[in-house]
């Protein structure tokens, strides 16, 4: 399918609010589950665009910017999955492959932002120096609707201008490297998950991780008589883990301050018996 | 909204009656939506802090009026290096007005300020980025798997939510204030492990929903092929591929170091090959 | 179907007998389970009886007189049942809503008895002072007989007198009221349930509600191929719990022998140092 | 069953060999028997008092023999205000005589029987009516509500042990005497507590189980009609409306206080609303 | 089927070497899964080997030497389970209840050996006080390879020479007999599982005890469509357990850390006061 | 493999390049190896006695050469009574041949070694007996059951890692060496306590899977036959006759002191009966 210029410059829209949105982490519709939404909408097709972001999402499950840091984009990863699945026909799981460069574009153009901006808080010292509030604030406006602009920007050239030409490179692909994107496709939550785990996993946190593995399993395989599974997500098991970190929380703190009490009862005798 | 809003400022007290000095709730309310800005400008150099203090200047001004001496000094010591998780962040201005409205030494509210921006990133971390989101996720992409719109809709109202909950902080740090700063950090500890256990929970429970590894059915051995490969597999336990597999690439991550883009592409590249042998 | 006479009048019995079980709480025939059964039995349709004991035993489940509180009656709740299904061929969920003011009556019976029984102590207190322990048994075995039979004859009318206004009272039901009937049916042991929650419920039961919820889910899912539920009850999951129960007590019994242990030894010390 | 009782008559020791003092282990069994009417004569005014008092009488002559004095002041000081679980205010009788027949200081006994009665009723009332119940119920109803018999006959014969029962803790009572109560208090603490476990997750269990809410299968949505309301429900989670209807519940008892009456007549016409609508 | 005089011989051979396994306890040859495999193996029928085997294992899995006892002989239950349902053609199960017998002689053997051989320590005793490491070790060898002979040898004249008169007497059992065995095959691995209570059993393990079965109950029952089960063996509830006794290791070392913690810090205090 | 050695008598440093003394980790390789053979000769009068000093002579040797004096008292006091967990028996032989090496006092080493056997012996039988075995026959049987050779194939390998593993157990011992042997002990308790939960957990599991206790679908009950006998105990918890045939056996053995073989008689010959009777 191709994109008209109209579509294209809506992108470069959607592209900017998310982009702010990514920027100020403020309701979160970076992620491809809006982003691809969006574009789904945008483009005219929005069940392809809500299913590429259920793929898209999951993939990038682990893609945090937790310290500070920048991760492959979940932004232009989300946009560009719908994009190429319309675009090339491709099966979403396929497209997330291939919309893997797109990502690391802008992740590269995210650090660039992050490491060219160090210029910004110099300028505001000087600002704050003087108390002068209205620059202040003008000054991260300004910076901030300029990096939007120039995401937005380039998603258009993404979207728009590049359809060509990746068109021909993804015809000339043999089935068995799509099947192969596919496949990575499948596994890609999993690099996600692993990121996940690296802040999460602890010795304590450890059992845990087993115990929501095992059950899932178990929950994962419970169909009715059609074939349709019963339970449709990993609710059940957040309800269950919030459960078991209660009866934790409320076993640390019982040994806790069991302990304190005891403390202070036995330095109160100490300080009696001086 | 906004008569409601007059009415406030004739009786400056809280919702719970109390008086909060010269703030008044209205004011800890625009504070929170303020902080849904709170980390723009962002740069390696000083990451949040730009927003962390350009968010506060409206409540400053209010408690200072024009003493242009404490602004500057206001401005100055929030400029330092600032980075925790969004909400936390809003907890935090919180707390540092409170702290400015009662005088406080400003030493003694920097430290603070430094202070506690670390282990509130550890539990805001856990809490939004390593459980509301996954979970969340997972609810969505399970809807939506199947094209149906409630997916997204529900990712946007949830997020809704949690994005104006930024106004529940506000309230939260400003009434906690410099009273149980100690008890923060206290039941920070707690909650977070908490956190940590429903997180990881979660992801364990992600692991055989979401990764998808399993060899073709055309893969087989044995004398008469009569045995697919992936059915010894499934015979030992059912998903053990897609668990081995997050343990390799968590091994890789934490011991190797691994950089998550080679990853990626080596996943593809895998792939391609399993693709192309036609062993998946 | 019509109720009889000699029918009517073993009503009479069962509920005199029944009735005597639920003042002194000592076999637990007051229960729906069991005297629906009986009144299944006395009707000549045991099936309806049992069937009717199971829906109004999980309805009335929380209505325990837990303090000295009179809730609605089980017992009539559990007669009236069956009796209203078997005369006015309404399904046992739809009776069940049907028999509700019954239980009312009865709940109202049993707070009067209650009240009006304050002399009796009165009396009581004077056969104990005199140690005259005749007149003291006598009396309370007098009153205790007098409830149980006005509770018998209570229920002889219902059964028996009132039966002709009743099935002409429910055949005006359009069918919507008497389906209204059955939906309420199956959410009235929600009622039950939360009457039990409010004393189980604490912040350390919390988790476990959750814990039963959901693997009672899971249980009731699985199925075997011809479609009947592998695990028809909740033993199973009253088996898990008594495990968590014994792990939970384990450990807090643990946590404060070790604490009292510390304790000792540490006083111990204090009294040698001084 | 007679000849036997004479027996033991003539060599009054326990079972285990154990002296008993003036009673006999046939006179404890007696006294679990009678405690079977420990509850009638049931008032506002004073409860239990009346079968907690009678029920002892027959033990109480055999230790005391004819004298007057010592049985008016025996049932004057046990006709105070007695409300306990009927199971446990049987252990309590036998704690009762069993210092009566040591000549224990009858103030010091008062004290006992007035102390405990309120903390055994929280240990019996869990274990009772918040565990047993459930339980025996919801196995019962399993069988029953196919028709089978064997629903109420398994509940008929578990209460008939739980009922005679009231032997075994008749002479638990007798055999703990005063000596260990402070550990009985001890004890009472850990298994409430244990028993409250049971008891919430085997309510949770019934939920799902016994609590039906679901929408009409024809009340559809979307453009085309072609989800169910239903089917979001499930999506999310199965039983979730059981689950939320007990809540809602429960939030209106405790908060509002609502009266049980008025809950289920409301349930009753909402229910009647839903099916004049087809809701459901 | 016959046994050849060949296979007879090879089976001595086994014997032999499963025997020294089972000696040194080094690599569980011993255990019926091994011994059954190799025995299929030399008659030529591996599929009746590995069956045998399975039925063996499960039943003997309590028998262990635990403590230096000696239990009824997996090794020559392994064997001759095999060797039973290939010559008389009966199941595994009921081929496992005819090998009882063997068991139970290969047991006394044992007990015979290790009650004779209480001579060598003494020997052993002499070499030690002179160093003599060459007899030392000349000695162990030598009574070790004799015991296995003698296995060895008493397996060949179980497996080769009795086996017409074990036909002839299997033959005259009536089915319902043979059925039996069956019926005691399926009822065996009690025996084994209830040994294995007798040591891991205690007041805190109980509670686990329940949760691997209940869970393990949920699934065995959990099938797929074609009605396999999807969960074929108990890896997934000895995940759990592992996760479950994680957790249950950090309470306990909290626990008693904290105590020892305070422990010092009090005694600590006590020593300042003094 | 034999290059390799030589080249490690030349540079006698552990693998982590710690300096080893006179023993280098090639024979401690080679102690975990003879160990394999840790049980021969084994009577009922020392038990392991032999074997565990057997193994140890080579490295013995290396450390005091000729001295005759030092291996005869060395042989003599390994020669004391000596049973446990053969895997834990490496362990100990490294711990004693390093405190051999520091020329600790023989009394003490002496001491070592029949204090910690029997503890060892207690952790080496929860871990090798009561959790690997049964978890590892669970596997290989559920895939032997239909005949399938990767049933002994997974058990052999497994065990090969295994009987392997004491190579691990015999540098373990020696690198603990005299030094944290109180730890030792607190250790073994938790993780005795650990490994008998996951044991346990394991057994629990094996009961439903394994035990195969039913009624034949003949045999009925009630007046029409209706209703098979298995059905009800179905009904009340699946797979309640294992669990309850389990704890029955279990009893005879705790309570009634049983003897083994009585049990296995009378389950064949309960079985006979059954049979002949038609019930299962
Ligand atoms: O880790 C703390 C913090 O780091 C960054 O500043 C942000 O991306 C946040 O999302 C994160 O919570
Ligand atoms: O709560 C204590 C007690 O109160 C009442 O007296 C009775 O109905 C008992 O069933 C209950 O156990
Ligand atoms: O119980 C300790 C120990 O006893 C025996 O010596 C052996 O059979 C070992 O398998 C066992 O571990």
């Amino acid at each position: 399918m191709q994109i008209t210029l109209v579509q294209g410059l809506l992108m470069l829209l959607v592209g900017f609010i998310c982009s702010i949105d990514q920027q100020t982490e403020a309701f979160y519709w970076f992620r491809p589950m809006v982003a691809s939404f969006f574009t789904g909408i945008v483009l005219g097709d929005v069940q392809l665009g809500v299913q590429c972001g259920a793929v898209a999402e999951l993939a990038y499950l682990g893609m945090t910017n937790v310290g500070g840091t920048v991760p492959p984009d979940p932004l232009f990863a989300g946009i560009m999955t719908v994009v190429l699945a319309y675009t090339t026909g491709q099966t979403p799981e396929a497209a997330l492959g291939l919309s893997y460069p797109f990502a690391l574009l802008a992740q590269a153009l995210g650090i660039l932002f992050k490491t060219l901006y160090s210029f910004v808080p110099h300028k505001l010292d000087a600002y704050a120096a003087e108390g002068n509030v209205k620059s202040f604030n003008g000054l991260i406006v300004a910076v901030t609707v300029l990096q939007s602009l120039v995401f937005g920007v380039v998603i258009f050239l993404c979207v728009y201008a590049l359809q060509a030409p990746i068109q021909a490179f993804v015809n000339a692909f043999p089935t068995w490297v799509t099947h192969g994107f596919e496949i990575a496709g499948g596994v890609l939550p999993a690099v996600g998950l692993a990121m996940l785990l690296l802040t999460t996993l602890k010795p304590e946190t450890y059992p845990y991780l087993f115990i929501g593995f095992i059950v899932e399993c178990v929950l994962a395989n419970i169909v009715t008589s059609d074939g349709t599974a019963v339970f449709a997500n990993v609710l059940p098991v957040a309800v269950l883990g919030t459960a078991l970190a209660a009866i934790n929380y409320a076993y640390e703190k019982k040994i806790d301050e069991t302990a304190a009490k005891i403390s202070s009862v036995s330095n109160g005798g100490d300080s009696d018996g001086i | 909204m906004a008569s409601n809003d007059e009415n406030d400022e004739v009786t400056p007290t809280a919702a719970n009656g109390e008086k909060l000095g010269k703030l008044t709730s209205q004011d800890i309310t625009k504070l929170g939506l303020l902080s849904i800005f709170e980390q723009i400008a962002f740069s390696f150099e000083r990451m949040q802090a730009p927003g962390f203090t350009s968010n506060m200047l409206p409540a400053f001004k209010k408690i200072y009026g024009d003493s242009d001496e404490d602004l500057k000094e206001f401005m100055t010591y929030n400029m330092e290096f600032m980075n925790t998780e969004p909400h936390m962040a809003t907890l935090l201005q919180g707390v540092v007005l409170s702290m400015e409205e009662k005088h406080e030494d400003r030493e003694l509210i920097k430290g603070v300020r430094n202070g506690l921006f670390g282990p509130l990133a550890g539990l805001g971390d856990s809490i939004f980025w390593f459980t509301i989101l996954p979970i969340t996720a997972a609810i969505s992409c399970s809807l939506a798997q199947s094209g149906s719109i409630l997916g997204p809709i529900i990712f946007i109202a949830v997020y809704l939510v949690v994005g104006l909950s930024r106004i529940f902080f506000a309230h939260l740090g400003y009434g906690i204030g410099n009273k149980a700063l100690t008890s923060i950090g206290e039941n920070t500890k707690y909650l977070t492990k908490a956190a940590g256990i429903l997180g990881t929970t979660v992801i364990g429970a992600l692991i055989p929903s979401y990764v998808t590894v399993a060899f073709a059915d055309t893969l087989v051995f044995g004398v008469d092929g009569s045995s697919t490969v992936q059915s010894v597999f499934n015979q030992i336990m059912p998903n053990i591929l897609p668990l081995a597999v997050v343990f390799a690439i968590y091994a890789l991550f934490k011991k190797k170091h691994a950089n998550v883009m080679y990853i990626i592409l080596g996943i593809i590249l895998i792939s391609i090959l399993m693709s192309f042998l036609g062993w998946m």
